[in-house]
């Protein structure tokens, strides 16, 4: 029993880190209608980020983790406007799907320079905290506790901004339209870029939440992205609640189809085909996700 | 739709020309390699372009696909013992009926939920591959036997090049018929396309089947080729590529998908020489063929050849004809 | 076609929608005949729109049978009610807006398996001077005014050579002078033996072609019968018409 | 003259092991230009084409005939993954061109008695056996293997497993797939045991390891006084320390290094040559790697030409001391592994005692004759 | 180009300063084919200018450009003395600039009282006055109110064009550009709603530019008069200078505005 129950919490545990980089996703494709490739790549620079932050500093590991969400907040910015941007003229027919190239271009450049840049031996900030908390049969190590709790405060806080401020909703509206955004005065290139910038800050969060735990390497952002990518989609694009409710899922379903599986061995490597199955069963039930709006168009 | 000018068909044709004598021409063994293996990345373009471009329905699975093809071709030989042409048609046809299913349970959806739906199950087929190791040999890497004897790759190079030549063929004779026209009505918007009296089900399905047996026998061929098989053909950078070859090529044209891969795949074989920064070239080439090459290169080809605006009535004209209207 | 005025070729009995909570539609009955034509009118959000939804597929009825020349057809897909014969135009023009205009009448011309390419694109050339959409033929349909829309979006439902045409407003936004022109080719429709359904805001326009009228306020028929007496209707004019018509 | 070419392969980027990888290119490197330096051999220099194989056969095999076909080396030397080598020597068989192994340990890649195939690193057949006799000696009555699903870690764990039914020692295996992060599951699975394991067996390559080890640790599982941990030359490198902290504290280390004390001139010259140049301290895989290519550039010299088939046949007789050997490549066919492969790799079982120790001076707990600590810490 | 000037001198206030005037603007969607040919036009403040033509002529065209959504190529727009050519879209509600489009404008997925809302979004407004006016909305159009809390893209055709119309009155600007404000609304609510927009400029002194096809509403509340046709101006006049004969008006700009 205890050990379902472990399995539980600790899939529930890095569900809401991985729901971190969902929302980050979630959000940059609900904007800017962009898949974005690179995602990956930015949750590994957060990762870098934040270890040089730490190391360089000697600021404790959570501020390493702000700096990093700073820092990478900055890059996205920039390279949205380098890069992205250009592409809102009339002259590019589709540029959806331009974007991914773009995208996909980044996470092949970010992931080798990563690689000549940061060096192929593995780095690892230090942790939070040392230990584990130990509640009976339950064993937490506080990195990812602290991860987690952090995690959480990161989604609520970004819901919160997306709900209340005004700033939240501009970015709805232009996720919506961004021709009927321009009529009522937002600017849709500048929410394009602090839509993609706060994309990039949260994943570059998850990045240094994650470090302590699994150490830094330049293919760091290969897993958690395609997890990212069945996170929003599992809880409907471009709802933050649907990420974190996505996150918790998958982190279940993978942890508990892992003890569940009688062949220990076929267990293992299926563990992320549990959340990919998830995925496909929810969208044949439901469409559009679990919290997804479902598809209206203006009469 | 079939607009192509006169001097498309001209590049067309010399540039199958030139892939025609290149490799007698003396490239070398080495070259021809490349180019044999670029043709797999063509027939991947260039159908996922169909799909993708031509239908919108934006898969991701087109890479598992050619995983399944070539795996199961290959499977058929080492664990079943089944002649070559037998596997290869036990490839294709497996391919034909998972198109046709995955083309049914995508039917309701669209965008983002179809691409990430087929991420989804071309995530679990890798998992299997890998999990079922006692069969596919998971990580391992399958061995597939060859298709030619001796050690030239010059039978696979022309080869390719006939399977190149034949889909796109076969694809833009699809698209010259009804078909294209209703499958470019689908992508626009599948609600008007149902009541223009569209069956869009069949068409969505005939699309997935069509492309699906594209991507197997690429599949198929490649592994055949290379003679190793490894789950981490159907990863998601592979799809990737995939897309960022149809897309430089520009998405809405089918040679210009193969062109697309053709550069790509060349140029990143030609920055090996760069040893670690040769990824990093090509990331950049990539986001700096996007930036400034916006619609794809096939279009700007197109473009440069082509006289300024011709067969195309445009607004001026039409106010005249208004003019006329009103005096 | 020959119009048999007799028998009912079209008829609803007890349609009704519900989205959630929302009645939009309710207990909707109506019988057309051959040859038929109809203004379908009410105002904002009666449940014009998801009328026509339903009764060319578009949209599954919560209740209510569709007859089809005696087969119901309501849980049937939309293209088969185009096959039917069935067409419909959409309030806010949903055109392939990646296509060129010729093409978007291709499209339905084509859905018909007997349909000739050759005589198809005649027949859309045909369509394109009467709408004076002609010099557009090559033209993404995109790139149209708003108004021009709506003419190949009607265009693109003659193409179909339906028996039954349900026209959602196709009058607004289009040009006095040309509405009159499209009012006059429906009326010719209309004598070719072609059934009609006509929703519109423009009441005038919808008198000058219709014979008899349907009015629907929040979701079901209030009236039904010759134009001339329902526009009268103490309860039609304060439902809807107001003031504007006479 | 023309320079000689020649061909190494070896994971530079992921999804390999491009740690190990790289350690191994830069000993190549060096030991290329003390080559070149001292002029050459047969007065030509040597070019080495460095192919980055990724840890991925298709990879590896395309580097393969990118490097016979189109650079046109006169030999093939490297790699670090059993599944990319064993790519690679298809190729290198059906072209005649000599493939010498550095740190690849499939009994496969020698067991196909391609004559073209040569082996420095140990088979699994050759350090596992000796690896679970060990544990069977130290009275682990449950052991439990994780290993990779590569032809390494699944060949590995089948030679441990056998030998360990042979000694009628409970054992559980588990396999694990190098591209997740979280092996937490696994590592419940096996504490959830009855009786819980007294020994882990790691049969995984490069950086995984980390996170089993941390992972382990967190869950206050291994390495324990109750459960002893036991990984392979990955952890050799110092980053274990940045990565599991204490944790990596009373690992035990499969090294297939000479012990410091047996370290010869070559040894000692290469090691300050390579920390000095690289700025960090060479693991058994340098070694191995500077190794590789010194036997590749004896063979030249002995055939006297750099004729692909004449450094094939020259390998065969070849007798070379190196940093961490004296070289030679028997012709005997059984056990069919034995073929080409060299027999008397140094086999050392090391455990950490303190932080931040380096594996030169970590405790040799096996074998006997080098042995500087007689237990194993808790 | 005939030029219908007026002869009339009772009215000089078409000479009088425009709030928002273009000169000689030319505009297109791709480069080589101009929409917009030449075009000049007024607003005048506290009067309705109505623009009318046939369809695909380019009136809804010159409203983007006014607005700043195609940048002219040639040719200026002017706000009262300031020269705004060429300013990107999103900066005009905050200079006094409203634009209600012809095609729909609303976010489907967000409720009908936060599209109103949205209107105001750029003031950042207080609660209260965003309440009153939310209110006054909603008092307008009493269907509205209804269906605030449904997403607004669950509307019927006509409803939206309804919040359409309450968003754009949800803000003050000076000026409005309105493009065929009834297209698609029911008889009622369009009479409604030709009043309201008679108000804006009668009551509250906002200068109007409205594009309409339902000519004879249109013509019965304007000041003045443009008959565009191939992307210039073919006729223009104010409309006092006919007298008070609507049907006989509305016949005469229809034959100048047909084709
Ligand atoms: N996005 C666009 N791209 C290219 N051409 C366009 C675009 N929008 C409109 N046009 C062209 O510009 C011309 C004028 O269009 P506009 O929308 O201004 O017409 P309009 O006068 O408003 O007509 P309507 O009364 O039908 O709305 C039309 O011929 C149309 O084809
Ligand atoms: N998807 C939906 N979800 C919820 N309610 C809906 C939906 N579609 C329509 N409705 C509601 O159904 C009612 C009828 O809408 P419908 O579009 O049929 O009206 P209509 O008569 O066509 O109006 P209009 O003249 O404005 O076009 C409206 O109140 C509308 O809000
Ligand atoms: C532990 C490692 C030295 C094993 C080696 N990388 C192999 O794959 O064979
Ligand atoms: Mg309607
Ligand atoms: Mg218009």
């Amino acid at each position: 029993m205890s050990y379902f129950l472990l399995l539980a919490v600790n899939g529930l545990v890095i569900g809401l880190i991985y729901a971190l980089t969902a929302a980050g996703l979630t959000l940059v494709f609900s904007v800017l209608k962009v898949v974005n490739f690179g995602h990956g790549s930015l949750y590994m620079l957060g990762g870098y980020a934040s270890y040089y932050i730490i190391t360089a500093l000697h600021v404790p590991p959570l501020v390493g983790v702000a700096g990093a969400m700073v820092a990478l907040f900055i890059f996205g910015v920039v390279f949205e406007r380098l890069v992205i941007a250009p592409m809102y003229t009339d002259k590019v027919e589709r540029k959806d799907e331009y974007a991914i190239i773009v995208t996909f271009g980044l996470t092949i450049l970010l992931t080798n320079l990563g690689l000549v840049v940061f060096g192929p031996f593995a780095k690892s900030p230090p942790s939070f905290m040392t230990g584990a908390l130990i509640l009976g049969p339950l064993i937490l190590p506080y990195d990812r506790l602290i991860a987690a709790v952090t995690a959480v405060v990161l989604l609520v806080g970004l819901a919160l901004f997306l709900k209340r401020t005004s700033l939240g909703q501009a970015l709805d509206a232009v996720s919506q339209s961004r021709e009927s955004a321009a009529v009522i005065g937002i600017d849709p290139l500048r929410m394009y870029t602090v839509a993609f910038g706060l994309g990039s800050a949260l994943a570059g969060g998850a990045g240094a939440l994650i470090a302590p735990i699994f150490a830094l390497s330049p293919s760091m952002g290969d897993l958690p992205a395609v997890q990212a990518f069945i996170i929003i989609v599992l809880g409907g694009m471009g709802s933050v609640g649907g990420s974190i409710a996505g996150g918790i899922l998958l982190g279940l379903v993978q942890g508990l189809g892992v003890g569940y599986l009688p062949d220990p061995n076929r267990a293992l490597a299926y563990t992320q085909a549990f959340g990919a199955l998830l995925l496909v069963v929810t969208l044949l039930v439901r469409p559009t996700g679990l919290f997804g709006r479902s598809h209206l168009r203006l009469e | 739709m079939t607009r192509s000018s006169l001097f498309s068909r001209a590049t067309q044709a010399i540039l199958l020309m030139a892939a025609v004598l290149l490799p007698v021409l003396g490239i070398g063994p080495y070259w021809t390699h490349v180019g044999a293996i670029a043709w797999y990345y063509a027939l991947l373009a260039a159908s996922w372009a169909l799909l993708a471009g031509f239908a919108g329905q934006f898969s991701f699975a087109h890479v598992a696909f050619a995983a399944l093809g070539g795996y199961a071709s290959a499977l058929c030989i080492a664990r079943f013992g089944l002649p070559l042409p037998i596997a290869i048609i036990v490839g294709i046809v497996l391919a034909m009926v998972t198109g046709a299913l995955i083309g049914a349970l995508v039917l309701r959806l669209s965008g983002p939920y179809l691409a990430l739906f087929t991420l989804a199950i071309s995530e679990i087929f890798r998992m299997m591959l890998i999990a079922e190791e006692d069969f596919t040999r998971g990580m391992l890497g399958l061995p597939v036997p060859g298709l030619f004897p001796g050690r030239s790759d010059l039978p696979y190079y022309y080869l390719g090049l006939g399977l190149v030549v034949l889909a796109v063929a076969g694809m833009n004779w699809l698209l010259a018929t009804r078909v294209g026209l209703f499958l470019r009505a689908i992508r626009e918007d599948e609600g008007a396309a149902r009541a223009s009296g569209v069956d869009t089900t069949r068409y969505k399905i005939l699309v997935f089947v069509v492309t699906s047996v594209i991507a197997a026998i690429a599949g198929i061929y490649y592994g055949h080729f290379i003679g190793i098989l490894t789950p981490n053909m159907a990863i998601l950078p592979e799809m990737g590529l995939v897309v960022a070859m149809a897309v430089i090529g520009g998405i809405e044209s089918l040679p210009g998908a193969v062109i697309g891969a053709v550069v790509v795949y060349l140029l990143s074989e030609s920055l090996r020489s760069y040893g670690e920064w040769r990824f990093v070239l090509m990331g950049l080439a990539l986001i700096l063929v996007q930036r400034f090459a916006q619609n794809g290169l096939f279009p700007i080809l197109e473009q440069w050849s082509r006289p300024r605006r011709i067969g195309r009535s445009t607004a001026k004209t039409a106010s005249i004809k208004e003019e006329r209207h009103a005096g | 076609m020959p119009a048999d005025n007799n028998a009912p070729f079209f008829s609803v009995e007890g349609l009704a929608k519900h989205f959630g909570g929302i009645h939009a539609v309710e207990g909707l009955s109506f019988t057309l005949s051959r040859g038929e034509i109809v203004g379908l009118i009410g105002p904002n959000g009666s449940g014009k729109t998801t009328t026509i939804n339903m009764v060319t597929g578009a949209l599954k009825p919560t209740a209510g049978a569709i007859v089809v020349e005696g087969t119901d057809m309501a849980r049937s897909a939309a293209h088969l009610y185009a096959r039917r014969g069935v067409a419909r135009t959409f309030q806010v023009p949903r055109l392939f807006r990646r296509m060129t205009v010729l093409e978007n009448l291709m499209v339905p011309a084509l859905s018909e398996a007997a349909a000739r390419h050759a005589a198809s694109e005649t027949r859309a050339r045909e369509v394109l001077a009467f709408l004076r959409l002609d010099h557009l033929a090559d033209d993404y349909a995109r790139s149209l005014s708003g108004g021009q829309q709506k003419l190949l979006e009607l265009g693109r439902a003659l193409m179909l050579k339906p028996r039954l045409l349900l026209l959602d407003e196709p009058f607004a936004g289009v040009h006095p002078r040309l509405l009159d022109q499209i009012a006059e080719h429906i009326r010719s429709l209309n004598r070719d033996g072609y059934t009609i359904v006509l929703v519109d805001h423009n009441l005038e326009a919808v008198q000058s072609v219709v014979t008899r009228v349907m009015v629907m306020a929040r979701g079901r028929k209030i009236a039904d019968g010759p134009a001339a007496d329902v526009l009268r209707d103490p309860e039609v004019v304060r439902a809807y018409t107001g003031t504007r018509v006479h | 003259e023309e320079p000689i070419a020649l061909g190494w392969v070896g994971p530079l980027s992921p999804p390999g092991n491009y740690s190990g990888g790289q350690e191994m290119q830069w000993a190549v490197q060096l030991g290329v230009d003390e080559v070149n330096k001292a002029g050459g051999v047969l007065g030509r220099q040597i070019n080495v084409t460095y192919e980055d194989t990724k840890g991925q056969p298709a990879d590896g095999s395309a580097a393969a005939i990118r490097l016979i076909t189109k650079d046109n080396v006169a030999a093939i030397f490297g790699e670090f993954h059993s599944s990319v080598a064993l790519a690679e020597i298809e190729e290198a068989h059906k072209y005649g061109v000599a493939w010498v192994g550095t740190d690849v340990w499939a009994d496969a890649i020698t067991a196909k008695q391609y004559p073209e195939v040569y082996r420095l690193a140990p088979a699994n057949s050759l350090v596992y056996v000796k690896a679970a006799d060990w544990t069977v000696e130290q009275g682990f009555k449950n052991v439990a293997i994780i290993a990779e699903n590569t032809d390494f870690g699944q060949g590995g764990a089948k030679v441990i497993a056998d030998e360990l039914e042979v000694k009628k020692v409970p054992h559980t295996l588990v396999t694990i797939d190098l591209a997740q992060q979280d092996f937490t599951p696994a590592l419940l699975r096996l504490m959830s045991q009855d009786p819980k394991p007294d020994a882990i067996q790691m049969v995984v390559a490069g950086q995984a390891q980390y996170q089993l080890v941390k992972q382990a640790c967190q869950l206050g599982f291994a390495p324990t006084a109750a459960t002893k941990l036991i990984g392979s030359s990955g952890l050799l490198q110092k980053e274990v320390w940045e990565v599991a902290g204490e944790c990596a504290k009373n690992l035990l280390i499969v090294n297939v290094a000479q012990p410091t004390s047996q370290w010869n001139d070559k040894t000692k010259a290469f090691v300050k040559a390579f920390t000095e140049r690289f700025n960090r301290a060479p693991t058994g895989v340098a070694m191995e790697a500077y190794d590789t290519f010194n036997v590749v550039v004896e063979a030249i010299k002995k055939a006297g030409s750099a004729d692909r088939g004449a450094i094939v046949k020259a390998l065969e007789g070849i007798k070379y001391e190196g940093t961490n050997a004296t070289y030679n490549f028997p012709t005997t066919k059984a056990p069919d592994w034995a073929y080409h492969q060299f027999v008397d790799v140094p086999f050392t079982i090391i455990q950490y005692t303190a932080m931040n120790q380096a594996p030169g001076d970590a405790a040799v707990v096996y074998p006997k004759k080098w042995a500087t600590s007689d237990k194993i810490l808790p | 180009m005939a030029e219908v000037a007026s002869t009339s001198q009772s009215h000089d206030w078409p000479r009088s300063a425009p709030l928002l005037s273009c000169e000689n603007l030319v505009a297109g969607y791709t480069r080589d084919i101009d929409i917009l040919r030449d075009l000049s036009a007024k607003a005048w403040a506290g009067r309705i200018s109505c623009v009318v033509g046939p369809n695909g002529t380019g009136k809804s065209t010159l409203l983007k450009a006014l607005f700043g959504f195609l940048k002219p190529s040639s040719g200026r727009v002017r706000l009262g003395d300031k020269d705004i050519t060429g300013q990107p879209p999103f900066r005009m509600l905050a200079a006094g600039l409203a634009y209600l489009p012809q095609r729909p404008s609303l976010f489907p997925h967000l409720t009908v009282e936060t599209n109103l809302k949205l209107g105001l979004w750029h003031a950042r407004p207080k609660k209260a006055v965003l309440a009153e006016k939310l209110e006054r909305a909603y008092a307008r159009f009493p269907i509205i109110r209804e269906k605030r809390a449904q997403p607004a893209g669950q509307l019927s055709g006509g409803q939206q064009r309804q919040v359409e119309i309450a968003r754009s009155l949800m803000t003050d600007p000076s000026i409005y550009l309105i493009d065929e404000p009834t297209a698609g609304v029911d008889p009622q609510t369009s009479e409604l709603i030709y009043e309201i927009v008679r108000d804006l400029a009668r009551d509250l002194g906002k200068a109007v530019l409205l594009v309409d096809q339902d000519i004879r509403a249109a013509l019965a509340i304007t000041d003045y008069v443009y008959v565009v046709k191939n992307g210039a101006v073919f006729s223009e006049g104010a409309r006092e200078d006919f007298g008070s004969d609507t049907d006989a008006l509305v016949a005469r700009w229809l034959y100048a505005s047909g084709e």
